[in-house]
This record gives structure tokens, sequence and C-alpha cells, in this order.
């Protein structure tokens, strides 16, 4: 989330597309009610069904899962055509007057550059012209046919209302109104926020649908200022913390990312990280890099990391492909080429899309580990629960080894939210039998380990024996021990560069943010984006200060937000070119004349002038990106892709299938469904009762919602002959379940290009073989196994499947 | 916990919806014992507070815990209820269904309570030691480190990859968890390194 | 002469039944009811009273201690509807045996119409009767009806095992019903008992099982010519 | 707007106290107590409170019905689906609150509109339970307005089943009790609104003197009002006396279709006739019955059988002539 649930009261329009805010998220759309009663807000919804959301909601539009760019960008149009545009913001705030390349096109739904054979573009013709003074070239005026903003218009121009329609299955004046509604606020007293979530990011072109309602909130004016931005809404109480902290093939802490196998050297390797300006003035933070990654090749190996030996850099694996993520990896071990997998609290089997992969992939596992409070499926995959987990145990060689550990109510330390907060917990229960908190096993594996390594020796132990291990019980590491570590500290006395006299932290204190980490190896932390959680003024995650100037929904004293305690990202656009609010009676910050004064942390330097530092310093540019240059696999600007199993083809280029860049593999290729053998559009979706597969635990909850079903239309029941609270099978390519089906007028069909009829299903997660719930089948035995082009996000909201009444399970039709 | 609770009366807040005067009126602050036989005993009398967050999504609203015995003063102590943090600023006190029943994720009865080892091929789980978990499992991971890991490559430069191990980093651990987590898994070399954030 | 020759050869009707037999005396007795229908009789009037007594305590506040005669109240609330069970079966069986005596006959008519004579004690001035006469048909059918009625009404509002299957406004109805046919079949009950007292000589009916041969005489002749006319016949008898 | 509006009440403003409380109300504010009319009169007027729904912020979440179950260590069963979203698929003794959903398309508008609307005990000014409840204290009413049973008295006939004309308390087959919504007396009274109230996310569900809760259900009405939702209303039927559990609706003129709310609730009259004429009339006939009676049988002439009476029956049996019986008398 660019801004806090907190803040969403102050929106003036909510608009939960991609996402089902009120039935995952119930207390923070909280918020968004606040809104709509003292703020005379309205809440829209997109949405292939009319879901808990749309029954407090204003308005609501049906749209085709898979569809959203083709809407959005339609918006994007309707609001050129119909000159609903913030225009200063615009003009100043993003790229819209940088200058492309000559080279760049679009056609046919393919951007310049595409090579069939290898699936993927050259995007060199996808930059900036650059001129003589190393600066990118701009046109202020917007008149040069190449500028950004003349490639945006003529990029959505094709999205008409009808074309809309065609695409998607929104009825135009449904689709008129909702974009009537959202042009509004383009004013600058107006403003929308984006709540999405899971509904965008799964799919085979997640991330440009997220790019899509960026660039409206953009040339809306709607980012960086109060009740604006753009909201993911996480899933996990801690996964936001999960990605700042790096736990990704790719990563590194706070967004440092892995080396590839091209950097052989630091030099190399810090050459393409650290970003010059691309505009005369601007601050392009990543110019900070070095600092931040030596500090944390400090924070891992200490004294071993030292200048002469590039602070280690040897000691960091070196990706052979983009990134080793949870397809990758399965598709390896089903291939027999992953013999050892450790599932910390995870339950893959039911996560993961294609089960029966899955199951054939832990099948061949020589070794799994699981660490969970609670009983998955995934540490009893080998169990056979007939039709439920037909498996049989004496064929599987998995050996497994299932540890039980704490639970928050155990446990002690901070989560981050979606809003970035960071908030510390304190324990309250004792663990059950032998539970035990991840932090003593992970530490047992590694002592254990180090302990083989130094009897044995063996492959490349030095980065083992070298681990900067520094806790008063190494067995039993302390949350605050470990917190400290990652906020940072002085390994020598700093000094002040202007004063080398004055010391300005004293070695072995924590330094108070990251603004005090240096690349010369005098500093050590473990998370820069996290420092100043816990410095010496303490554990800041611990405040628990209620108190909100003005009430605007800051509340600064409230735990610890990143970076430095910034609540709202990219605040700085708050303001206009003179430092003035956009809208007074929302003021975030203001430009007193010599530097910026306001309700939160500015997110620029606070003397930097309004009028010459643009606010989106984390670019090069200094300005936010319509345009995206070579930074996206699948183009610069969004473009209308199809889901891979699509119940209609690509209107605007019949032979493209899903997403042109998606990394597809071999095995799965075969496994995709066409729209004549599984004619309807099925999606899958959590359901307020229920969090993924943990709370079918639960007594309440699983009396609450007990058993597997499946929702469709009226229409859909009636042509397959199903009756409400009947038993359905709804079958894939990939596999088939049975489920007890809810007729609904929740659902409804949707008419797209040439009159076709398109049927939902919906298919609600939950269901496994474990736990107090009814035993019940689970929708990812029918997902397809496919990621995004970007982030490798399994595409679980739109794939294909039949549907026909049946039997209950155990019972022979 | 080292925070004082806010102990606001319902009726005596402002904004509570109840005029000041009806405090009086409704007899609060004059003392009247209850009488089982009518108005139940208040169930969270004399238990241990502690602050905590909802472990589901990343709303992360405020919980308190309710519990009998302190953890921190080094007693066992059971779990008794779960409401929410009315000082929270994000969820005031609210929470949803899955929040308000998280006792019940605490006390299930699939909690799991010891270490278990499922043999190659057997139908069952069978109880083990910590000790020997964790033994086995150094063991198989330094052997198959051992044999796989790939310290260069064909152009002999230095990669340092183990792919023949994977690990999943849970999504409801502590930001220290995670941080002990990656300092174990990114040392050894595993690059089948992921978490929840994809599903 | 000539008519008591005539009524001695002829016997009427007086819906006498197999058991019932005269013994010459002095004094003369006549069985009236055989053991089983004594015990028959006794199990119905003990349900009943239960039944009342634990009806009325649900009936109103004011008779609510009567609960503590059944080990409170929800011992009352569990006992009544079984109790209930015991009574029709039990009334049932002592009705297939007794429905025919109580079928309605011309004289019955003209009973109701001296109903005066009947109160004072006139019954010199009443036709001969059978072995019943209207008034306790007409609690034999009352008894009946209400019985019926009470059962059905009873297992609609009998919660624990049929609540569920009925709907509310049903139930409200059953609850209605229920209490005003209990208030019928306990006037009729009182009526009964009383008649029974008041009626000396009866009782021994119900205990003994025989009456005198005067009671019969008085109340039921020609139930009693029709037993005298049987033991002509067979002398056995 | 929000300028102008008060702030909306809170019912979680405040955390639970942990240290022992004098409970705020007891026996001694009792208005009306089940089958007894020797009722000593309440000492003081307690301020009357009220749970408000305001249906058009529900999102159907259930989370009042989780909070409601752990509150009160409930243990619902684990049910089935059967095409709907309502689990349990009624009020249970350990659902005391329940989500119902509704599917109805507006025949203006031609929209569907979700309706759920969280069904459970409303707390009835003149509750008909407590007036059909045979049970002396088995059902209380504060001077509060909250209607609470005192278990240890009730019989579990499930009487109140049928006087509520909302259908809602439900015996337990546990323990033949009749439970239902106690409106959380137990954290009124230390000062704490119930517990789904407190849970819900959006504060559709929101807690304090009927006086500000019928306030704040205005504001919201003349929100729902700008947002086209001309009938808009509050729900606080006067057939039952008005109740402390109110609703705000979208469409007030038709409460039938939030999933049957009464158009105009009131105690059935088979339910008034029952514990009304029926009683009073039904006693007197008995008495008059009993004593009537038992009157003729002290004062009325006993009917006897005479001496003669034996003689004939002895003759009539001997076939000795009997003397000719008054009727064949009378016409010679």
């Amino acid at each position: 989330m660019t801004n806090s649930w907190t803040d969403i009261r102050n929106t003036d329009l909510v608009v939960v597309m991609g996402g089902n805010a009120a039935e995952a998220h119930p207390c923070g759309f909280k918020w968004v009610t606040e809104a709509k009663a003292h703020r005379g807000a309205k809440l829209i919804v997109v949405d292939p069904r009319f879901t808990r959301t749309a029954s407090v909601a204003d308005y609501y539009a049906p749209i085709r899962q898979g569809s959203d760019i083709a809407f959005l960008l339609g918006v994007i149009n309707y609001c050129i055509q119909n000159d609903r545009v913030q225009w200063e913001y615009t003009k100043a705030f993003t790229n819209a007057s940088f200058i492309v390349k000559e080279g760049f096109s679009y056609s046919d739904g393919l951007f310049s550059g595409y090579d069939e054979e290898k699936r993927d573009y050259d995007r060199t013709s996808w930059d900036y012209e650059m001129g003589e003074d190393g600066f990118a070239r701009v046109d202020e005026t917007l008149q040069h046919p190449r500028c950004v903003w003349n490639l945006l218009k003529q990029h959505v121009s094709v999205f008409t209302p009808e074309m809309v329609q065609r695409i998607c299955g929104t009825p135009q004046d449904k689709f008129l109104h909702v974009a009537q509604m959202i042009s509004e606020c383009s004013t600058p007293t107006k403003t929308m926020t984006s709540m999405y979530a899971l509904g965008w990011t799964q799919h085979s072109h997640g991330s440009q649908n997220i790019r899509a309602m960026a660039m409206l909130q953009l040339i809306l004016g709607n980012i960086g200022v109060r009740g604006g931005g753009m909201n993911a809404l996480r899933g996990h109480s801690n996964i936001q913390g999960l990605t700042d902290m790096g736990l990704m093939s790719h990563l590194l802490t706070g967004y440092l990312n892995m080396p590839t196998e091209a950097e052989t050297d630091y030099a190399t390797y810090m050459k393409s990280r650290q970003f010059k300006p691309l505009r005369p003035g601007q601050t392009s933070y990543w110019q900070n890099y070095p600092k931040f990654m030596v500090s944390f090749q400090k924070a891992m190996w200490g004294e071993a990391a030292t200048a002469e030996n590039d602070w280690c850099y040897d000691y960091l694996s070196k990706l052979d492909v983009p990134s080793y993520d949870i397809l990758r990896m399965f598709e390896l071990m089903n291939q027999g080429r992953v013999n050892g997998y450790i599932c910390q609290g995870f339950n893959p089997l039911m996560a993961f899309p294609d089960r029966g992969k899955s199951t054939s992939a832990l099948s061949k596992l020589k070794f799994l580990v699981t660490m969970d409070p609670l009983e998955t499926e995934t540490s009893r995959f080998w169990e056979n629960h007939g039709e439920y987990n037909d498996v049989n145990p004496a064929s599987i060689r998995t050996e497994v080894i299932q540890l039980p550990t704490s639970c928050f109510a155990e446990d002690e330390g901070s989560l981050t939210n979606s809003g970035r907060w960071l908030q510390w917990f304190w324990p309250a229960a004792t663990p059950p039998g032998e539970a035990r908190n991840d932090v003593w096993i992970m530490s047992q594996i590694f002592l254990r380990m180090r302990e083989l390594y130094r009897k044995e020796g063996g492959a490349f132990p030095d980065p083992i024996f070298n681990l900067s291990w520094q806790y008063e019980d190494p067995n039993q590491p302390t949350p605050e021990e470990l917190a400290k570590e990652i906020n940072g500290r002085a390994l020598v006395d700093l000094t002040d560069p202007a004063d080398p006299s004055k010391v300005l932290v004293q070695a072995g204190k924590q330094v108070v943010n990251f603004s005090q980490l240096r690349d010369d190896g005098s500093t050590m932390s473990g998370c820069w984006i996290y420092s100043g959680c816990f410095n010496e003024a303490g554990n800041n995650m611990a405040r628990r200060g209620t108190e909100d100037p003005d009430g605007v929904g800051v509340y600064p004293n409230w735990t610890f937000a990143w970076p430095l305690n910034r609540r709202t990202l990219y605040n700085r656009a708050s303001a206009d070119l003179q430092g003035k609010p956009w809208d007074p009676s929302r003021k975030l910050l203001e430009w007193n004349g010599t530097q910026w004064t306001g309700y939160d942390v500015p997110d620029i330097a606070p003397t930097a002038r309004p009028d010459q530092v643009m606010p989106f310093i984390m670019n090069q540019e200094g300005s936010s990106r319509l345009f995206t240059r070579g930074m996206m696999r699948d183009g610069p600007f969004p473009a209308h892709m199809e889901p891979f199993e699509s119940p209609v083809p690509n209107v605007l280029n019949p032979r493209m299938r899903g997403n042109p860049v998606a990394r597809i593999f071999e095995s799965d290729v075969a496994r995709f469904g066409n729209s004549e053998e599984f004619p309807f559009a099925a999606t899958s979706y959590r359901l307020t009762e229920h969090f993924h597969y943990w709370t079918k635990h639960n007594r309440v909850n699983a009396a609450l919602q007990p058993e597997f079903f499946v929702e469709i239309s009226h229409e859909l029941a009636a042509m397959r002959g199903i009756t409400g609270g009947g038993w359905v099978r709804v079958w894939s390519k990939r596999g088939s379940v049975k489920a007890k089906a809810v007729v609904t007028r929740r659902i409804q069909p949707l008419h797209c290009d040439g009159g076709r009829v398109v049927h939902v299903v919906g298919i609600p997660i939950h269901w496994g073989f474990t736990g107090a719930a009814r035993k019940g089948f689970n929708a990812n035995t029918l997902s397809p196994f496919v990621g995004d082009a970007n982030i490798e996000t399994p595409g679980f909201k739109a794939f294909l499947v039949n549907i026909e009444p049946t039997t209950p399970p155990g019972v022979v039709s | 916990m080292n925070v004082e609770l806010s102990r606001r009366s319902l009726l005596k807040v402002a904004g509570a919806g109840v005029a000041a005067t009806s405090v009086t009126a409704m007899g609060f602050g004059e003392a009247e014992a209850a009488v089982a036989a009518h108005v139940r005993p208040f169930k969270l009398v004399n238990t241990t507070e502690t602050r905590n967050t909802c472990t589901y999504c990343s709303v992360a609203c405020g919980v308190i815990l309710y519990s009998r015995g302190d953890v921190r003063k080094g007693e066992h102590a059971e779990l008794l209820h779960v409401e929410g943090d009315a000082d929270h600023p994000t969820n005031l006190g609210t929470l949803c269904p899955k929040g308000a029943a998280l006792k019940d994720f605490v006390k299930s009865e699939t909690r799991l309570r010891y270490p278990m080892l499922r043999r190659p091929g057997s139908d069952r789980f069978e109880r083990i030691s910590w000790d020997q978990a964790l033994d086995r499992i150094a063991r198989l991971m330094k052997d198959d480190r051992d044999a796989n890991f790939i310290a260069r490559n064909q152009a002999g430069v230095t990669v340092n990859r183990w792919t023949t191990t994977g690990m999943l980093a849970a999504s409801a651990t502590t930001n220290e968890t995670a941080w002990t987590t990656f300092k174990v898994a990114k040392t050894l070399g595993i690059v089948g390194f992921d978490n929840q954030a994809r599903v | 002469m000539n008519q008591n020759r005539m009524s001695q050869n002829t016997i009427p009707d007086g819906s006498a039944q197999p058991s019932d037999a005269v013994h010459s005396g002095p004094p003369v007795t006549v069985n009236r009811y055989g053991p089983l229908q004594r015990l028959n009789h006794w199990i119905t009037a003990t349900s009943l009273i239960l039944l009342a007594l634990s009806g009325l305590a649900l009936f109103t506040p004011a008779l609510f201690f009567l609960t503590g005669l059944f080990g409170g109240g929800q011992n009352t609330r569990l006992l009544h509807p079984w109790i209930g069970v015991v009574l029709f079966v039990s009334f049932f069986i002592f009705f297939f045996q007794l429905w025919r005596a109580n079928l309605p006959e011309r004289t019955d008519v003209v009973w109701v119409k001296r109903i005066g004579d009947v109160v004072a004690g006139h019954e010199e001035r009443l036709p001969e009767l059978g072995k019943y006469n209207a008034g306790q048909k007409f609690i034999f059918w009352g008894m009946t009806g209400l019985i019926l009625v009470l059962i059905a009404s009873g297992i609609l509002i009998w919660d624990q095992y049929f609540g569920e299957a009925t709907p509310i406004d049903v139930r409200r109805v059953a609850v209605l019903v229920h209490s005003i046919a209990a208030v019928l079949i306990i006037c009729i009950f009182i009526l009964h008992v009383y008649a029974a007292f008041w009626t000396r000589g009866t009782l021994s009916a119900m205990t003994r099982g025989t009456v005198t041969g005067g009671w019969a005489w008085r109340h039921h002749r020609k139930w009693l010519r029709q037993l005298v006319g049987r033991r002509r016949i067979d002398p056995a008898k | 707007m929000s300028g102008t509006m008060a702030e909306q009440p809170r019912t979680a403003v405040s955390n639970p106290p942990v240290r022992a409380l004098a409970a705020n109300f007891g026996p001694q504010d009792l208005l009306r107590r089940s089958a007894t009319s020797s009722l000593p009169a309440p000492q003081r007027q307690l301020t009357a409170v009220a749970k408000l729904i305001d249906v058009s912020k529900c999102i159907g979440c259930k989370a009042c019905q989780s909070a409601c179950v752990e509150w009160n260590d409930t243990n619902p069963a684990i049910g089935v689906n059967t095409g709907v979203y309502e689990n349990p698929h009624d009020l249970t003794e350990d659902m005391f609150t329940l989500m119902r959903f509704s599917e109805w398309v507006n025949p203006e508008t031609n929209n569907l509109e979700w309706l759920i609307r969280k069904d459970g005990c409303m707390h009835c000014a003149d509750p008909g339970c407590l007036k059909a409840c045979p049970a002396p204290g088995a059902i209380v009413q504060y001077t509060n307005g909250i209607v609470d049973f005192i278990h240890d008295n009730c019989i579990g006939c499930g009487y109140c089943v049928k006087g509520c004309p909302f259908n809602i308390p439900r015996i337990s087959r546990a323990d033949h009790r009749a439970y239902k919504c106690t409106l959380c007396s137990d954290r009124v009274a230390v000062g704490q609104g119930p517990a789904c109230a407190k849970a819900c996310p959006t504060q559709a569900i929101v807690f304090g003197t009927k006086e500000d809760m019928t306030r704040h259900a205005q504001e919201r009405i003349t929100d729902l009002k700008s947002r086209g939702f001309a009938n808009a209303g509050l729900y606080d039927p006067p057939g039952v006396g008005g109740t402390h559990v109110m609703y705000v609706l979208h469409h007030a003129d038709q409460p039938g279709i939030y999933s049957g709310l009464p158009e105009n609730p009131r105690i059935s009259p088979l339910v008034e006739t029952w514990k009304g004429m029926t009683k009073y009339v039904g006693l007197a006939v008995m008495g008059f019955a009993a004593v009537g009676s038992l009157m003729h049988g002290i004062f009325g002439r006993a009917n006897r059988v005479s001496r003669e009476d034996e003689e004939n029956a002895e003759k009539l049996v001997e076939g000795r002539p009997v003397p000719p019986p008054d009727s064949e008398e009378r016409p010679g």
C-alpha cells in the first residue's frame, strides 16, 4: 500500500477491482465505510462476481476475469477523450513529457522487438531519447509525436466503450457510468483510492493489471495524496515483511537484489544498480545502493566482509535464471532435479496451482521438512484419503519430517502490515507439547550443519563459518537481538564528514536510521529500509501512541512505518510545484519556503525545493512512469492480454495466447485446455469466513462455512440441470473435483465479443483433508501452472473448466 | 507488555453514543454485587492481558490475548479469550470472523505437538525427539549440499548455487524470524528460496 | 300374568357385556367390570390426574408450585408428555371394550330431556336404561374426543422431538388448542368423579367390580333384566 | 458533510476490564419477571440501551457470529452446505445470532441487492417470550431494556419460542434450557458493549443508549436517502412496544425482503388468548365445575339405592312377580 489503512477515510471514491476488500480484509474495509459515512464517499466494485464488497457498493459493474487491462485502458481513454486529467500533476510528476526513442511501436497487441522463438522482447527500443547533456529529452508542451503522453493517447485509443464491452463483457452503460465517476477525481480536490489484491496479481499479466491502474491514478493526480494511492491489500500477516526482508530467490533485504552470473564481480554488480538521475537536479535515491549493500554484507559476514574481498561478494549465489521461484522449483522437482524441500509454515500442496503436478513433484523428493503450528496437507501428501487424496503411500519414497512450531500467541517480534507498519507483539501462551519457535529451529539447523562442516569439511563452507552469529545464546537468538541487527549499528565511531571531530554515532551504538549507513564497512544493517525500527531511542515498533493530529489518519506515534516512519509514500506529490497542497482540506505536507512541514515524514529531502526536485525520488526520472522503458518484460505500457485459458480469443490478435512473454514449461503446455472442451470461465477466490487453509482447523470458522462449494449462475445451472445444494463435478484439463453447488444471482452470464455468452464458475479455496471442517476437494486441483511474466505469480484467477451434476464423494454414480 | 491499555468505559466516552447523564442512570459508579443467577460474572476477571497482532491477513489488527498465567513471568499460560484492541488505529477493537475466533486456531485439535517422522513408503507418522529430527535434517541437507553444490559455472565464475534443496519461508512469522531464516538459507546458497508473496 | 311370562321369555338389550353377570342373593350382586377393565380404568384415571396436575402447573404461575410434585419444573416438562402417551394408550384399550355399550339410543334423548329428574334423583320417572345412561355416554365420548385432540396438539408442541418439524405458527395454534382441550377434559373429569360419588353404590363397580342388584335395578334396569334373562336360558350363570 | 456529523458511536472504544468489578445492574433493576405477579417496583430507572444494526453497512462477514460463539463459549455443530451462505441454517442453542442472506432484484433499478440481516433476539419492550414463560424468574427484563434468560430457572418447555414474535429462542438438546442473545448483559454490566457490536468490522452494529442509537440511525437514514434509498428508515416496531435491537433498513417500507423480517410484529393473538382469556376463563370454568359439584354433593340429596330396589332385584332374579314399573302403572 502506498497509503495506510487509516488513510482510506480521506477518500472520495473507492474503486475495488481485482480484489474483494470487504470479504478478505473486513477490518481494513471499515475505513471505506467510514469514508462513505463521513465524507459521503462512493464505492465502485468491478468484479466477475457480485461480492460481499459489492453488497455495500454504490455502483457495481461486472467484468470477465482477466480482462481488467482493457477496462482500465478504456477508462484512461475516456479521461483523455473528455479532458478529465490532472494536468499540472501529470505534466510535472509523470514522464508524460519524456521523448521515446525512434523505433518503438505497438501493433496487433505486440510491442516492437518481439521474438516468437524466445517468447521474449528485445527491449532496446523501449527507452527515452537521450540528449547530449546525458539527460533524457523531454517536451514540456507534450506536442512531440513520440513523447510518452502522445504514445499513451494512441495506445489507449482503441479501448472505446464498445471495445471494452467486446473484451470484458461489461455493458457499455455500466462501463461509462464507472468511467464517468472515476474521471471526476481528476480535479485536485477529489481523490480516488484503488484497493486491489490477488484478483489482479494472480494472472499471467498481473503486474500489468496494476500498472494500468497506477497510470490512471497518476493522470488523475491521486498518488501521494491523502485518500489516494495504489493500495495492494497483502494477504498474509507478514508477507510484506518477508518481501521487505528479501526472502525470495532473486532478492536480498530491502529490495537490494541477488547478483546474476553476468555480474562476475562487485564492481560490475554495482554498476548496473547505481542509477544516475535522468533529469537535472533529481534525487535518484538508489545512488545510495552501495551504502545499503555494504552494510548488509557486514550484517551477514561481519569481520569477514572487507573492502579487499569486495565485502564477501562471492559468498552470494549468482543466479543463472531470473529467479528460482516456486513454479520453477516445483517444475525442477517434478523433473527429479530437487532432492530436499523445507516448508516453513506453508502448504504448497493446497496453495500451488495444478495439485496433481505438486503431488507428483513432492513424491520425487528424497526428503521434505515441514514446520507448522498445524497439520498441513503438504506434510501428509503421502497419506491416502480416498477421493480427497488418492495416493499410494507405499510408492512414495519421500522421507517427511514434521516439526511443530509455536504460533503468534506464543511468539514475540514484529510483523509488517500492508501499510508498512512494523508492529511489535508479545507472547501470551505456552506452546502445546514440544512445539518450538522458528528462530530456535532455524538456529539449530544452522548450528548443527556448521558443526558437521567443522567436523567433516565439505562444499564451500566459508560463508557458513563466517556467518555473523553474535547472540547471547546462539541456540536461541532473542527477537530484540535480531531486531537490533536489522536496524543496524556503527562498527566504528561515525564522524561528521563536514567536521571529522564530531562523532555522530559511537562504535557499537545503533544507527538512528539508514541515512547514517555508509559504504566503507563502518556500519552494518540487516535491512536498510527497516533501519530506524530499533535505534538508541529503543524499540520503536513497540510504540503505542494513539494520537493523530487533526484526525488526518497518520498516527505518527503508533509503532513504526518503513521507511523512516513515513506513513504515505510519495507524499511530496500531495503538494503542487509551489509546495502548496493540491487540496488544502487534505494537506499532508507543505513547503514553508525553506523546508517541508506537515503531518507525515516528507518522502524527499526536507529542504528539496518543490519547483526543482520532483517527488518520485526512487526513480531516475524524479517523476513517475507512465512508460516504464525496459523495466517490465511484457511492455512499457500495459497491453490487453487474454489468460492462457480463455473462453474468447484475443480481439486484438487472435493468434496470441495468454501473455506472449510469460514463462511456460513444456510439460505444462500439454495441460492447458481449450474453450471447446472446457467452455466455462473459472476463477478461484477466498471467503470471509476462512483464511487460506488455516481456519478449517478451527471449529468456529469451520461451523461458519463448513463445506467446499462452487458458485454458478441460474442460467448455467439450468443449462446443466444443476440444483442449488446438489453435488457437481467440476473438471479442467488438470483435474476434477466434487463440490456442493451454490446457484446464485450474484453471478451473471457475460456477453462478450460477437454475442458470445461467457458463464463464470466461482471456486472458493479453503478446503482440504485435514482439520475440523468437512473434508473437501481443492480449487488448485483445477488451476493452471503458469505465472506472471515479471514476477511469476501463478494465474489462479482465470482458467477454463467444465461442470455437471454428480453424486456425492464416495458414492459411485 | 509495556503498554498501558486504555480503560475508558464504553458508556463514559464521548462518542460512545451515550449521553454523560445516562452514565449514573445506568448504574455506573454504583457498586452492587453481581448475582450469579442474574447477570453472568464477567469472565475476563483476573486474566493476563497481552498485546498481540492478528496472525491472518495484513490489515494486522491489534488484538488482546487474555490468558491464565503469565509467560513473561515464566509461568505456564493458557489462552482464554481473544478480543480486538480498542486502541488500535486500524481496527479500533473490531475483528473479522477469523480474528474473532483466533483462540480456536491456537487451541485447535490439529495443533502439532511433537516432531514426527514419516519413513519412505510408510503410511504413518512416528514420533521422534527434537535431536533426532534436527540431526537428521542437518545430515540430509549437508549430504545434498556437498553432493550438488555448484561452486563455479562453466565459465569458471564463482556462482555458489545450491539448487537441489529448496525452501519456502513462512508468511506469518516475525521479521526477526525472517531475518534468521534469510541468513541461514542465503548462507547455505539455497537459491530455490521463496515465500507466500505470490499466493 | 301373561305380561310376566312374556317378559321372562324375551330378553331386552341392555348392552350387557359377556363378562357382566348377576348372582342371586340376598343380596343380589351384579358383575359390572372385570379385573382387567378396572386396572385399565385406574391407569387411565391416574395418568389423567397426573397430567392435570403437571399441565396446570405449566398452565398458570399460580399453580407452578405443583411442579414440586414431580421433582421440579424440568421433570414436570419431561414427564407430562410421556404420561400423555400412557393415558392415550391405556384409554384406547378401554375404549375398544366399551364403545359399543356407549352407542346412543332413543332412551338417551328422553334421559336428557328429563335431566331435571336425573339430578333430583327421580329415576322412577325415567325409562329403563341399559348399562350406560346418556350422561355416562357423554363423558365417554367427550373423553375420547378430547384425548385425541390433546395427544395430537401435544405432539405438535413436544419441542424436544417434534419442535423443529413443526412450523412456529402451527405450534402457536397447537398450544392454544391443547390448553382449551385440557380445561374441558378436566371439567368432564370432575363431572365423572362427582357423579360416581353422588350416585351411591357406584364406586364398588370400579373397586370390587360388582354392584348390588338394587343399584342395577334402580339405575340400569334394562341391563339387569338382560342379565337375568341370560341367566334363565343358561342356568350355569 | 463530515463536519456536521456527530462522531459515529463506537462500541469498541474501550478494552474490557480484567479487575473484579461490581455489576452495574442486577435483580434490583427488574422491570418484569416471568410468571411472577408480585415483583417489587424497581428503585431506579436505568437508561434504555439499544443495539443498532445498520443493514446498509453490513458486509455479511459473520464476525458477529464468531464473536458471539467465542464470548458465550458455545459449540456450534459443523454442518453442511445446502446451497446458501447461512451457516448454521437457523438459530440454534449454540448460535444466538445468524446472518441471513437474501438476493433481491430491485424492481425500480433492476439491480441486484444482496440484503444481509443479522438475526437474533430483538429485546422487545413487550417481550412475548417473557409473557409466555410459565417458570417464575426464568426470563427477566431489566429497566434498561435487556431481556435475559436465567437458565437456573428455565424448565425447557419451549413456551418462550412460541411466545416470541420473531421465533428466536432455542431449546438446548443438551441441558433442556432455552438460549438466545443476552445482549451480552455480562459485558454491559461492566460498561462494555455486546461482543458482536465490538467485533463488527464496519461498525454496522453499534451499541449505546436507545436515544443515541435512534439519533445515529437518523444520520444513517439521511445518508442513505442521499444515495437514492428513498424509503430508508428505522425498524423499531411499535407492535412489541419498540425493541432494544433496531435495524436501519434501506427499504424500511418492506421489511419482509430482509429474510422475512416481520412487517408489524406483535405477540401472536393466539399466544395472547392462550396466556390471557384461556387462562382466566379456564380456571373459572374448572373452579366452577369443582365447587358446583362439591356444593351439590353437600347440599343436594345423594342418589341412594332403597331397600325396595334391592328387594325388587331379588324378586326379579328369583323370577317372582315384581311390582310393575311406574311407567306401566300410569296408563292403567
